[in-house]
């Protein structure tokens, strides 16, 4: 049971989330601009670390808010949490 | 007085050094490493091979998974690989002469929905136009085959009916593993534990010669990865991406009981699957995690999920106890099937994505993986599972099928 | 022949009990455990062996006995307990199991449930080190919460003769327990066993209620900022040849059934021991009348002390040496003893002692279960010749005997300690306190291990008594031939031998087997073998515990409509969609869905018929942008919509595959109202959230879901229009003025204020009405009677369906499986050409944009009668159905009789089907026949759809 | 629309648990380690979004009467109405029977031209009060939220979920001892939810032993 900083609510159980996978994938601007492979690649390939990964969350049963995750994917341990839209780097001031 | 298990053969594998080069070098020593290892030599001679593996051979999800065996998938290109797998299981153990206890007691899976009544239908006709043995059984032949499922209409999800594929079953995980790296190692292929593959050699034109590893470098004329979930942590290095995510799935025994579970059983909809082992234990599994993770370790409302849904079916476990729990890391890909065969990287081969499934289809991915990497193009098992299909759109989608897909 | 002492011990003398052991009545006290009990009556044997069927006994006093495994009948049946863990209760019946239990069929009526806690500190285990902790923790004013496994709190203080402050043990405990309950926000749990411990501090405790009928329990979710472990040590066993046998008992578990229990388990009694602790268990013995012929120390010079003390009692010790054979068939009659050299091997005469106990100390183990599942690494330390925690993981700490200190004085300044710097680091500073004086501070001295005390004859391959798992029946010779068949890893041996994968999870034997292990491997010691991997749970939990109440009534939601009452009176058969309850179809007396189902199809399409459609998920999508979000997410345009107009749309995932489909009206220009299937109303609502959330931030427009705000009733049929009319009496209901899909607010003539949208998911002229939730019986209702006098007609899901897939609408879920896009159904219409929507560049992917893909059509069994299974198989004609595999052309996804038609039909996905229409296909059917069927077009009933407007 | 313009309508509306207040009564446990159940129908719910930075928000304040909380889980209370935070752009409003159009006018009036919305979802949940000495306690068996005295209480309310059911939480100012919670449940899962809380409190309708 993972416990989830939301930017929002604070710490609440996994339970209360779902995961929405590798952050920072854009919508690609102009789909047909890009070819079967670039598209399949956005279709279909994300990251998989071993380490850390940002990823995205929403906090279904809360305040229904996504945002982002820095989590290690084998410790669990959660580094940074931050609002969609926002790099890592740049969060300010909403950290884990 | 319970069987004691069967006899071990007196030996089983030597602990060789790896020498600086092998014609070919399998990364990850699960079944699908050793099966691949062995039919590599059985079947195309070549046996200047090692199988590197991080840590103690088939420690990975060989070690952990439920040992559910069955070859009735929905998709055609699913149903003939699975199917393969099955037939070389049932001569298997003779073989390999390693009697591992494959036991074809049948998999029952459940239909609780009108819609799982449809899907069931489907798979059935599927599977019999396929060449795969399977029924369709009703409620009272349901309690018939298996006397312990709750069948009553006054539960939540009441049971409607349920496919049967009686060759299904189960046979003991880690034997099945000793037996495959028992042969090879005969053949004289390197089984390597505690070498992890940390890097590649490629050559000036980028061609995979050789690897890293932590036990020094080692040449390969080819490379054939089978390392299950942490197959793109390795094709990253190659900047090669594989629509791959790596999920805790989990699994769990009770502690041994007298037979009470005569078949394995399956449901989607509630969620279960369970099955009773040769020792008397209950093999059952839990859901996957939504969540990437290597930590071998899932999340614990899972389990408890588990067992509702578990006592929903068979109120005869309620004072059945958990002895034990683990997780795997399962590498799931968007379509819930494999990724088989060569790679952009020459000299690179992949085998992965069996997710929550691959154990049943060792013989099979072995087979056609070995083809492969002996002609240097897919075996036609596995062509339908090339990577391209992510770029035409040409998926083998199991979804449809299942949201527990073992 | 009772082994009760006649004084002391924590049972009750005034509150005798019976019970009932492999059929023969005894009695025992309140306090005892059955072991307890068992053994006060002369019974030391509980069961024979898995495997080999030899007689096994009770060995230790807790969860860590290997087999003293029964199968409880009374108070509750359940498989699989531990004598040494069982209260005993007055009626208790159980009996002796071989390794395996019994599942009983009669159901289980016990109480289990769960709680959360969270708390600032926790405390696990309750001996000295951790009654210290929590006393400290608690005096910070932090909420602590203190769990044991054991019904009374102490620890090996209830079994020992350890004095503090100058107090026998048991009332320091009683004195700590009463300042707990002083604290307000402490809380002591006892019976409760902490079974995992995950990341973040989530620690599970599994707490026994025997106060509950059946014997139920609760399972705790505690969530900690800090964590104590002070869970003890596991003594460990030794291993050599007949050390099996019953008598052979670990020397701690000795001395705590004569303090504790009051009971002298051998008259006796030989101990052997690898280090200072089974010294007091000798003395203990004495004291209590036992003969103690000898202490054989593995040890060639053993503490001074030590012996001095020992021989004072007039026991002889035997140093430098160990037992090395055992004799007895049901019980031990005698031991053998030898010299042991400098490197373990036997020298000079064996001896003979007879005797009835042997008490056995190989040495303890910290039981670092719990420290090892948080993830924290273990080291082995050669001087306690013990794996202790090493580096944590998260926020925890451990304290006594756990991190191997052994001494009480250690243990108590470690759980102050301990607690103390918890509750600071969880923000609640304290000091330390200090520690009270007490007996046993001095930590004993070095231990000798013995792993494998040789056999007289023979080598390790025909050590065939020499158990390493009793329970698995697993010696020496097995290990020694898994590390002759080449295996090197410790969890091979383990897996090749099944040591350690019993019901006690090896907790004492485990370290022992390595020990085996390593040196069978030649390895320098068992550090360097190492430790396999510690799993939850603890101990053996109940299935029943973790379901807790999620079961029968309450496994999952049925979730209904406010219409549900009125459904159930009518008599309606229910159907499973999703978690919702919707009626399936209304049968009238003697009727069967047939019947019925026709009886319903012709009142929607000759008279008036009503639905409840309220399970429709519904959402409120408002916004200035809201047009052109609902754009970039349906196939099809909706900025454009005239407001007070309805649109019906489909949602496609990123891949182009149909997602959802419904229909949404404009309400106003910033203000659209849209529906989703029932199965996906939640998933939609993701859905948007997420692109508005994660994709377009930049749009002006917000999603609430207003699914159970509205109660809809769909009123279909050509005289649906009088049936509103009658309803509505404010409204006009003219085509004209009231055209087809579009939308109107209006009051009822119940006065009501209601939506009404002019929509159709039949092909007939209808309405849905919409009005507030709560008013939603009333609604239905009061259509049910302005259509009296038509003969509306109730009808359901069934009904619902036929009628769509006479028009070939298809449903999302049942004729499409994830794989279908919009236009294999058909749908290229509704899919745009000049705007960018989700999913729409994987159109063009090669596979996606095949002519040849699987397309929805309809299918018209050629005999007229014959209805295809739904899911049946289609092969195109002459193909050879018995020969495999045989080329499937794809599968019947829906079929049903047609009251208009008069005739059965289908629809099905097959590959190239609209290329296919008026050819025949196959269907081979499971009772062996093969039935042909034409392919049609989808819409088989009114393709010009001349009925909708009435 | 006006309040008394509904009124003679009451009689047609049934509560999501109306037809459970026997059992929800009979389920209650009176006393020191007592425990009360009951639905608290047709309370008026308004669910508000707008960007807090607007000039909408403050003037939903002044017209409300109270700024709207801005902090995770803050009530604001006014007169009869509660404001409940839900989410950072997303309050939901909470008054009495039939107040409903006249809050909603009156989050109209504040919106203004601003973007937002402002939807009328009373009727999409019901309210269950569990309130008494042991409430908590109850509570505890299905929510992992800690509400204990120091990290919850009167005047917070909280987004969760009570054992399979999503619910808002919010407890009203009373004596830490006797909380007492508003479970406000979407009212298809009102009866599970009503169930189970029967069910929780089973331990204390029938003493220690239970
Ligand atoms: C809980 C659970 C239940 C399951 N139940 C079933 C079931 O009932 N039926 C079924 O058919 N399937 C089931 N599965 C799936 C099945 O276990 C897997 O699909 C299958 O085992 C994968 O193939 P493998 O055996 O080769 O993988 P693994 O055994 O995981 O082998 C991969 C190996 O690669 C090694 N490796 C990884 N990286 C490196 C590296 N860099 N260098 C060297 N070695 C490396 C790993 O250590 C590992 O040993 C289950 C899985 C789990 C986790
Ligand atoms: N002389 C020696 O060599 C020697 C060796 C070992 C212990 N001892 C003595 O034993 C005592 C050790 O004190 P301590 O406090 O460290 O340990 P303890 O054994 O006294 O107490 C540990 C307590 O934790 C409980 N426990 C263990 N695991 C648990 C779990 N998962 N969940 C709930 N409860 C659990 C046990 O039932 C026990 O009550 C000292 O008095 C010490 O002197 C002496
Ligand atoms: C089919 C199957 C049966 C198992 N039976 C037992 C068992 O009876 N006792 C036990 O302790 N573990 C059993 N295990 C679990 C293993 O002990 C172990 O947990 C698993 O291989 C994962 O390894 P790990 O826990 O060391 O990470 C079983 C595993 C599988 C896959
Ligand atoms: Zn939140």
């Amino acid at each position: 049971m993972l416990l989830i900083a939301c930017p929002w609510c604070g710490e609440r159980d996994e339970t209360e989330f779902h995961y929405g996978g590798q952050a920072h994938v854009a919508y690609p601007p102009d789909p047909e601009a890009l070819t079967d492979a670039e598209w399949g690649e956005y279709l279909f390939v994300r990251a998989n670390p071993k380490g850390e990964f940002a990823e995205r969350w929403v906090h279904g049963a809360g305040c229904r808010r996504w945002f982002n995750v820095v989590r290690h994917t084998v410790t669990h341990d959660i580094t940074a949490v931050y609002a969609a839209g926002q790099q890592p780097e740049d969060r300010n001031g909403v950290t884990a | 007085m319970p069987d004691q298990l069967p006899e071990h053969p007196d030996w089983l594998w030597r602990t060789p050094d790896p020498k600086p080069s092998y014609d070919v070098v399998v990364v990850g020593a699960g079944g699908h490493g050793l099966a691949t290892a062995y039919y590599l030599a059985r079947n195309h001679g070549i046996t200047n091979v090692a199988v590197l593996e991080r840590g103690w051979l088939a420690g990975g999800n060989m070690a952990r998974n439920t040992t559910i065996i069955r070859s009735n998938y929905l998709c055609e290109e699913s149903a003939a690989i699975y199917e393969h797998a099955l037939k070389l299981w049932e001569g298997l153990p003779e073989e390999l002469e390693y009697d591992f206890l494959f036991s074809q007691r049948g998999v029952l899976n459940l239909a609780h929905t009108l819609q799982d009544v449809r899907e069931g239908t489907r798979r059935v006709g599927a599977n019999r136009l396929g060449g795969v043995d399977a029924e369709w059984l009703d409620p009272d032949e349901v309690r018939a085959f298996c006397p312990i499922v709750n069948t009553s209409p006054n539960v939540r999800y009441p049971v409607l009916g349920a496919t049967l594929q009686p060759r299904a079953g189960i046979a003991k995980h880690d034997h099945v593993a000793w037996a495959l790296a028992r042969k090879a190692d005969a053949y004289g292929v390197d089984l390597i534990q505690n070498c992890e593959v940390t890097g590649f050699v490629q050559d000036r034109d980028g061609r995979v010669v050789g690897v890293e590893t932590t036990r020094g470098r080692i040449a390969a004329g080819r490379v054939a990865l089978a390392a299950a979930g942490h197959t793109s942590t390795l094709t990253d290095l190659l900047g090669l991406r594989l629509p791959i995510q790596s999920h805790p799935l989990q699994a769990l025994v009770s502690e041994l009981l007298e037979p009470v579970h005569p078949t394995v059983v399956m449901s989607n909809h509630v969620h279960v699957y369970v099955s009773q082992a040769h020792k008397g234990e209950l093999v059952m599994g839990a859901g996957i995690d939504s969540y990437n993770g290597y930590g071998q370790r899932g999340s614990f409302h899972q389990i408890e999920h588990q067992m509702a849904a578990a006592l929903e079916l068979f109120p005869i476990f309620a004072r059945a106890h958990v002895l034990r729990t683990w997780g795997g890391i399962v590498d799931v890909t968007p379509d819930a099937s494999p990724i088989i065969g060569p790679t952009p990287v020459a000299n690179l081969f992949v085998n992965c994505g069996w997710g929550t499934g691959g154990f049943k289809a060792t013989p099979a991915s072995g087979w056609v993986y070995a083809d492969t990497i002996a002609h240097g193009r897919p075996h036609p098992l596995a062509a339908p599972f090339a990577l391209e299909r992510f770029t035409t759109g040409a998926l083998i989608d199991e979804h449809g099928a299942a949201a527990v897909a073992h | 022949m009772s082994s009760r002492l006649p004084t002391g011990g924590r049972v009750d003398r005034s509150a005798p009990l019976r019970f009932t052991f492999d059929g023969v009545e005894y009695p025992g006290l309140s306090g005892d455990t059955l072991a307890s009990a068992l053994i006060a009556n002369g019974v030391l044997t509980v069961g024979p062996s898995l495997y080999r069927e030899r007689p096994r006994g009770v060995v230790t006093a807790g969860v860590d006995d290997p087999h003293a495994l029964v199968q409880l009948e009374r108070p509750q049946n359940e498989p699989m307990q531990l004598a040494t863990t069982v209260e005993l209760c007055d009626g208790l019946v159980a009996t002796g199991l071989q390794g395996r239990g019994r599942l009983e069929e009669e159901p289980d009526e016990a109480l289990f449930d769960k709680t959360y806690l969270h708390t600032d500190v926790l405390v696990v285990g309750a001996g000295p080190a951790g009654l210290a902790a929590a006393l400290a923790a608690g005096r910070s004013g932090a909420r602590v919460v203190l769990v044991d496994d054991q019904p009374e709190l102490g620890g090996a203080l209830l079994g020992g003769r350890e004095e503090i402050d100058g107090r026998p043990g048991p009332a320091w405990v009683a004195e700590v327990r009463a300042e707990l309950e002083t604290q307000p926000e402490t809380r002591v749990l006892t019976r409760a066993t902490a079974i995992g411990y995950h990341d973040r501090n989530y620690v599970l405790v599994a707490e026994r209620r025997p106060d509950r009928p059946g014997g139920g329990g609760r399972l705790w979710h505690l969530r900690a900022r800090q964590v104590v472990l002070a869970t003890g040590a596991h003594e460990r066993p030794l291993v050599f040849a007949g050390n099996d046998r019953p008598g052979v008992m670990a020397a701690a578990a000795v001395r705590t059934y004569l303090g504790r229990y009051a009971v002298l388990p051998g008259r006796r009694a030989v101990v052997f021991t690898t280090g200072d602790s089974a010294y007091a268990t000798a003395l203990e013995l004495a004291a209590a009348g036992a003969v103690v012929p000898a202490l054989v120390d593995t040890r060639p010079e053993p503490p001074a002390a030590l012996v001095e003390a020992a021989r004072a009692a007039g026991i002889e010790v035997l140093a430098g040496s160990a037992v090395v054979g055992t004799e007895g068939e049901e019980r031990l009659t005698g031991v053998r003893v030898s010299a042991l050299t400098d490197d373990g091997q036997l020298t000079g005469a064996v001896q003979e002692l007879a005797c009835d106990l042997l008490a056995v100390s190989g040495g303890w183990s910290p039981a670092v279960h719990l420290w090892s599942m948080a993830r924290g690494t273990v080291r082995y330390d050669e001087a306690l010749a013990a794996f202790v925690p090493d580096r944590a993981a998260q926020d925890v700490r451990t304290a006594g005997s756990a991190r191997g200190r052994h001494d009480l004085a250690g243990c108590l300044t470690e759980g102050l300690t301990a607690g103390a710097e918890a509750a600071t680091a969880a923000g609640f500073p304290v000091e330390v306190p200090a520690t009270p004086s007490c007996t046993g501070d001095e930590p004993p001295a070095a231990p000798r291990p013995v792993w494998l005390v040789p056999g007289e004859s023979g080598d390790p391959s025909t050590w065939r008594d020499h158990f390493v798992d009793t329970q698995r029946d697993a010696t020496v010779a097995d290990v020694h031939r898994a590390v002759r068949a080449g295996m090197r890893s410790v969890e091979h041996i383990k897996r090749y031998t099944t040591i350690g994968t019993a019901h006690d999870q090896g907790k004492s034997c485990g370290v022992a087997a390595i020990g085996v292990i390593a040196q069978l491997l030649g390895a320098r010691s068992p550090g360097e073998v190492g430790t396999t991997t510690y799993r939850g749970p603890y101990v053996p939990v109940s299935f029943a515990l973790l379901a807790g109440r999620e079961r029968g009534p309450l496994f999952d939601p049925v979730r209904t409509t406010p219409v549900h009452p009125w459904h159930v009176r009518r008599g309606a058969v229910f159907e499973n969609v999703g978690q919702w309850h919707r009626p399936r179809y209304y049968p009238r007396p003697g009727e069967d869905m047939d019947a019925a189902v026709l009886r319903e199809c012709r009142a929607a399409r000759e008279g008036v018929a009503m639905m409840d459609a309220s399970t429709l998920g519904k959402i409120d999508v408002i916004g200035p942008d809201a047009g052109v979000f609902l754009d970039r997410l349906y196939t099809n345009g909706f900025a454009k919509l005239p407001v007070g107009s309805a649109r019906y749309g489909v949602m496609c995932r990123a891949d182009g595959m149909v997602f959802d489909d419904g229909v949404t009206v404009r309400l106003a220009p910033d203000h659209y109202y849209l529906t989703t299937t029932t199965g996906n109303a939640a998933a939609v609502l993701d859905w948007m959230e997420e692109w508005l959330q994660t994709e377009w931030p930049e749009l002006r427009v917000s999603c609430t879901s207003v699914t159970e705000q509205w109660t809809t009733v769909a009123v279909v049929g050509p005289r649906s229009r009088e049936v509103l009319a009658a309803l509505a009496p404010g409204l006009d209901v003219s085509n004209e003025a009231f055209p087809f899909m579009t939308v109107r607010h209006t009051e009822l003539a119940n006065g009501l204020p209601a939506r009404i949208c002019r929509i159709s998911f039949s092909g007939e002229l209808s309405y849905e009405v919409n009005v507030a939730g709560w008013y939603g019986l009333a609604l239905w209702e009061a259509v049910l009677a302005y259509g009296a006098h038509a003969g509306i007609t109730p009808y359901g899901t069934e009904t619902m369906h036929v009628l769509r897939a006479e028009k070939g609408y298809p449903i999302v879920g049942q004729d499409t499986d994830g794989t279908v896009t919009p236009q294999d159904l058909g749908m290229s219409w509704i899919v745009a050409r000049h705007k960018d929507f989700v999913g729409r560049r994987s159109f063009a992917r090669a596979d996606t944009s095949r002519v040849d893909r699987k397309h929805l059509v309809g299918l018209l069994p050629v005999d007229r009668a014959e209805l295809l299974p739904e899911g049946a198989q289609l092969v195109a004609p002459g193909t050879d159905v018995t020969a495999v595999p045989a080329e499937s052309l794809g599968h019947v996804t829906s079929s049903y009789r047609s009251a208009a038609l008069g005739r059965t039909f289908a629809l099905a996905l097959v590959r190239g089907g609209r290329d296919r229409i008026g050819d025949t296909v196959l269907a081979p059917l499971p009772d062996g026949r093969t039935v042909a069927a034409t392919v049609t077009e989808p819409v088989l009933f009114d393709p010009k759809g001349t009925r909708r407007d009435g | 629309m006006t309040v008394d313009h509904l009124a003679p309508l009451a009689h047609l509306r049934r509560s999501p648990l109306g037809a459970l207040a026997d059992r929800l009564a009979a389920g209650s446990v009176p006393g020191p380690r007592g425990v009360l159940l009951r639905e608290i129908p047709y309370l008026a719910q308004l669910n508000l979004r707008l960007d807090p930075a607007d000039p909408a928000a403050a003037r939903a304040g002044r017209l409300l009467g109270t700024p709207l909380p801005t902090r995770s889980g803050a009530v604001a209370e006014t007169g009869a109405l509660r404001v409940l935070w839900l989410g950072p752009d997303e309050w939901l409003v909470v008054g009495p029977d039939g107040a409903a159009p006249t809050i909603e006018r009156t989050l109209r009036q504040a919106l203004g031209d601003d973007t937002g919305s402002v939807v009328d979802v009373s009727a999409n949940r019901t309210t269950l009060e569990l309130s008494g000495p042991s409430a908590r306690a109850v509570l505890e068996q299905g929510c992992s939220v800690d509400l204990h005295p120091r990290a919850f209480g009167a005047g917070r309310c909280v987004q969760t979920t009570v054992s399979k059911v999503q619910v808002v939480i919010d407890q009203l100012a009373a004596e830490p001892a006797e909380p007492t919670y508003r479970l406000l449940v979407r009212a298809s899962f009102a009866q599970y939810l009503a169930d189970w809380l029967l069910d929780a409190m089973t331990e204390y309708r029938q003493g220690p032993l239970g």
